[in-house]
């Protein structure tokens, strides 16, 4: 029972966990190159939802400075998953374009399929 | 493809959509917003600009060369802005004692900051229109050192 | 074996971390230990220190500032990743 | 005004510029190539003036934008950094000078170049890091650059094999960055060295939440350094890239994760952890299981770049291993054994690079005879291959001894017969190369040498493995107070 409260209180912290794990099961499981780059980012929203989240605090605003305004969320989250963010696009960016390349070379997503077709040729 | 109802709108929303864009790069230091959110704003803007009227005459405006070269002077201003500091004698990349900050609050403040929000604005952009055009030539044929 | 594993893995990964959200601080704490760090400066003198009362731009572009060189990096390298993939092929040395 | 205290960040911010001008410059391939290779002649420069320095007045911190730790980000250059900084500078140097040189191998050239140029900053950035989310940024660069000069190349094969490094990469990235907001929840500091002392209070109250942390470091960083169980992208991705990025990314890349997980080690969670936690059997266990696995793997492989890619698998084991037995021979073998093994890939890379650019042949049943067409490359590979094996005289004996002693030092007998058994695995692999390529029957006439530039970096490379086979003692008081930091 305990543990149920706690991870009650903690709801913000276990969805983001979940999603975590959904993302790492749709990477596992699918083979649709498309589908696994989007589990990617699902894992890494997942990630970032979760750092967000450290940063609130009971009642806090956003920590813009403006007079009247006493109490602040934790602004250094936020900040670092801006930078997160920038590099999961970058990272999204270029997987795409490995995937239209892939795409024209083997003439499938499946990635048994591509491992099938490059297998044959090489042993 | 050209379509009538496409053209006029995009034509009459473009503009709102960059000024908008300018606002959050402009604002980046007084509320939410920045160098990478104000970036992508404008970088969407243009990519909206091409899937509308003809790619070519997109190409013929903005083409490689000219986002090229707004990324790199984009991150070339961000790592000169550092070497400012070396100048003054403090360290890499320091913004109290070397640029004016302005009085809090106020659109000209916080020295360093807003000169790097705009370089990042022109570096997001262009980083973004030219992810897209790359992505969109890349599934053709034609190949070719760019 | 190979449907099981993967269920296997996830399963692991899920305990270990349901049991972990249990045992984090209390979410929206206000004194939590991610609090008592550097939080205060930031929120309490980054005005002065920097001029900008947007204390997460303050954050990324002048206490972190280098951080925000290696992010204008990656998107850099991601552009030219991109670019150098898609007109990689074709010349054959 | 630009004091030798500036040196750590201007060896970063240098890289990074040229990078970014380089792709400017693009339609003026020389300049881009002065530009290239200048800026790898700087950052030697800086990296010796650093080492210097750390060597005569200890650990350099540089605190970016005058802001020091806590709040601000710091350079922590100590002994391990400028070790590290001068092994990455120099090799780099040496596989620009080749890639300049050698037969071109990608299209977009100036791309190319600045891709090497990022990875290199980024490597730079990751040793001298004092700051955890500053060397996660520095890990993504070079994670992306390391993936981009795979697919350069543009072939079929190099395209699926970065494609599955990307993800892997990806997901290790992840992982870290999991660890790095786990980490962040129960200390509220990002400065490795605060987070450490903050971590004295509250890890006994949050036992769980380290755990995991350290448990996703370890997947995110051990992924990325191919660590034995998460090694499968390396074989694919090592093989099919182009001759520099081979050598760049098997003989200095994939080591700087493993120094950035050592740095991490001692400045963050302490190497208590490694006594308390089972962290240090596992360790053990799988870099014992690397070095045989890799070994078994590389002696089944035909394909050249295959095998030599297996055996840094083995390589990495071997370094992993060093750090893990934690005696002060056995870390001082671990920290020979990354600058040794770097010279001695980076060699082999490059002398089997130019093999297959001046023949075709990337078999070991195609090279009959080769040896006599290609006199020097191939005295290059078996002098490489000697040293792989550990031979008395090249330097690859100085780091295998220490790491045998080391495992001695700690009662692990086994490991020292591990590291006996692995070395006659590698002989196995190596000498059907050697042997065929000697005594084969003629080859076709038409091969020839390469040019004396690109033979250069060849002999160079050969030389120092002599050299510090039989003179180890340049770099020891460096290699000394690095094994301190970790030993303490």
């Amino acid at each position: 029972m305990a543990l149920l409260e706690r991870l009650y209180t903690n709801i913000y912290y276990l969805v983001a966990v979940v999603l975590f794990v959904i993302g790492f099961h749709t990477m596992l499981t699918h083979k649709n190159l498309i589908k696994k780059l989007m589990a990617l980012n699902i894992m890494d929203t997942a990630i970032f939802l979760f750092f967000v989240a450290i940063g609130y605090r009971q009642g806090g605003q956003a920590p813009i400075l403006v007079p009247g305004v006493e109490k602040f969320v934790n602004p250094i989250p936020s900040a670092l998953i801006l930078t997160g963010i920038v590099i999961s696009v970058s990272f999204t960016a270029f997987a795409l374009a490995l995937v239209v390349l892939l795409y024209k070379h083997y003439g499938t997503l499946d990635s048994d399929e591509i491992i099938a077709i490059r297998g044959k040729k090489h042993v | 493809m050209h379509d009538l109802i496409l053209e006029v709108v995009n034509r009459l929303l473009l503009p709102f959509i960059q000024l908008f864009g300018m606002y959050i790069l402009f604002h980046g230091h007084l509320s939410p917003g920045g160098g990478f959110s104000g970036g992508a704003v404008i970088g969407a803007s243009l990519i909206l600009y091409s899937l509308t009227f003809r790619f070519a005459k997109v190409k013929h405006r903005m083409d490689h060369d000219t986002s090229v070269f707004f990324e790199a002077a984009g991150a070339l201003i961000y790592v000169g802005i550092g070497f400012v500091g070396l100048f003054f004698g403090y360290n890499y990349l320091t913004n109290r004692g070397v640029f004016p900050l302005g009085v809090p609050g106020q659109l000209w403040s916080s020295g360093m900051i807003l000169v790097i929000t705009l370089a990042l604005g022109a570096k997001v952009s262009g980083t973004i229109l030219s992810l897209f055009q790359e992505l969109l030539e890349g599934g053709s044929d034609e190949h070719g050192t760019p | 074996m190979k449907k099981v594993l993967p269920v296997l893995v996830l399963a692991a990964i899920g305990v270990l971390l349901v049991l972990t959200v249990a045992e984090m601080p209390t979410f929206g704490d206000s004194y939590a230990p991610a609090h008592r760090g550097v939080m205060d400066k930031y929120l309490q003198d980054s005005a002065v220190d920097t001029g900008a009362i947007n204390t997460i731009a303050a954050i990324i572009l002048d206490y972190r500032a280098y951080d925000t060189l290696g992010e204008a990096t990656v998107l850099f390298v991601a552009v030219l990743a991109v670019t150098a993939a898609l007109h990689g092929g074709g010349h054959h040395a | 005004m630009f004091s030798i205290s500036h040196a750590p960040i201007l060896m970063v911010v240098t890289l990074l510029m040229t990078a970014f001008v380089v792709p400017l410059v693009r339609k003026n391939m020389r300049l881009a190539k002065g530009l290239f290779l200048g800026a790898g002649l700087i950052v030697v420069a800086l990296a010796v003036l650093i080492t210097l320095e750390v060597l005569q007045s200890g650990t350099m911190i540089y605190a970016v934008g005058e802001w020091s730790a806590p709040h601000g980000i710091e350079l922590v250059v100590d002994a391990f950094a400028a070790y590290a900084s001068l092994v990455v500078s120099v090799i780099s140097f040496i596989i620009y000078w080749f890639i300049v040189f050698a037969p071109r191998e990608v299209n977009y050239e100036a791309g190319y170049y600045a891709l090497i140029l990022l990875l290199s900053a980024a490597m730079h950035g990751i040793v001298m890091a004092g700051d955890i989310f500053n060397l996660f940024v520095f890990v993504e660069i070079s994670s992306l650059a390391a993936v981009a000069i795979i697919a350069v190349k543009g072939t079929k094969e190099s395209i699926e094999a970065s494609f599955r490094y990307l993800m892997l990469s990806a997901l290790g990235s992840g992982g870290l960055l999991f660890s790095i907001a786990l980490l962040f929840m129960i200390t509220g500091h990002l400065n490795m060295g605060y987070m450490r002392v903050a971590l004295a209070t509250t890890a006994g109250q949050y036992p769980l939440n380290l755990l995991t942390a350290l448990a996703f470091m370890v997947i995110g960083l051990g992924v990325k350094s191919a660590l034995f169980p998460l090694h499968i992208w390396l074989p694919d991705a090592h093989a099919n890239a182009p001759t520099g990025s081979s050598a760049l990314l098997s003989g200095l890349v994939v080591k700087v994760y493993v120094i950035a997980f050592m740095r991490i080690a001692y400045m963050l969670l302490g190497m208590d952890l490694f006594y308390i936690l089972p962290l240090r059997q596992i360790l053990l266990v799988l870099a014992a299981l690397a070095i045989i696995a890799g070994s078994v793997f590389a002696i089944v492989q035909d394909n050249i770049k295959r095998l030599l890619a297996f055996s840094t698998v083995a390589q990495v084991g071997y370094i992993f291993l060093g750090f893990s037995l934690l005696t002060a021979r056995a870390v001082e073998g671990a920290i020979w054994h990354i600058l040794i093994h770097a010279i001695m890939k980076t060699l082999l890379f490059l002398a089997v690079g130019v093999v297959i650019q001046q023949s075709g042949y990337k078999k070991i049943s195609q090279v009959h005879g080769l040896a006599r067409r290609m006199p020097l490359t191939f005295a290059c590979i078996t002098l490489g291959a000697l040293s792989m094996v550990g031979i008395p005289g090249t330097a690859g004996f100085i780091s295998k001894l220490y790491l045998a002693l080391g495992a001695l030092d700690a009662g692990l007998v086994i490991f020292a017969v591990l590291i006996l058994i692995s070395s006659l695995l590698s002989a196995i692999y190596y000498f059907p190369l050697i042997i065929t390529a000697y005594f084969g029957h003629d080859a076709s006439p038409d091969v020839k040498e390469p040019s004396l530039a690109v033979r250069l970096p060849l002999v160079i490379l050969s030389l120092a493995i002599l050299f510090y086979g039989l003179m180890p003692s340049m770099l020891l008081p460096l290699v000394r107070q690095t094994a301190l930091l970790i030993t303490r």
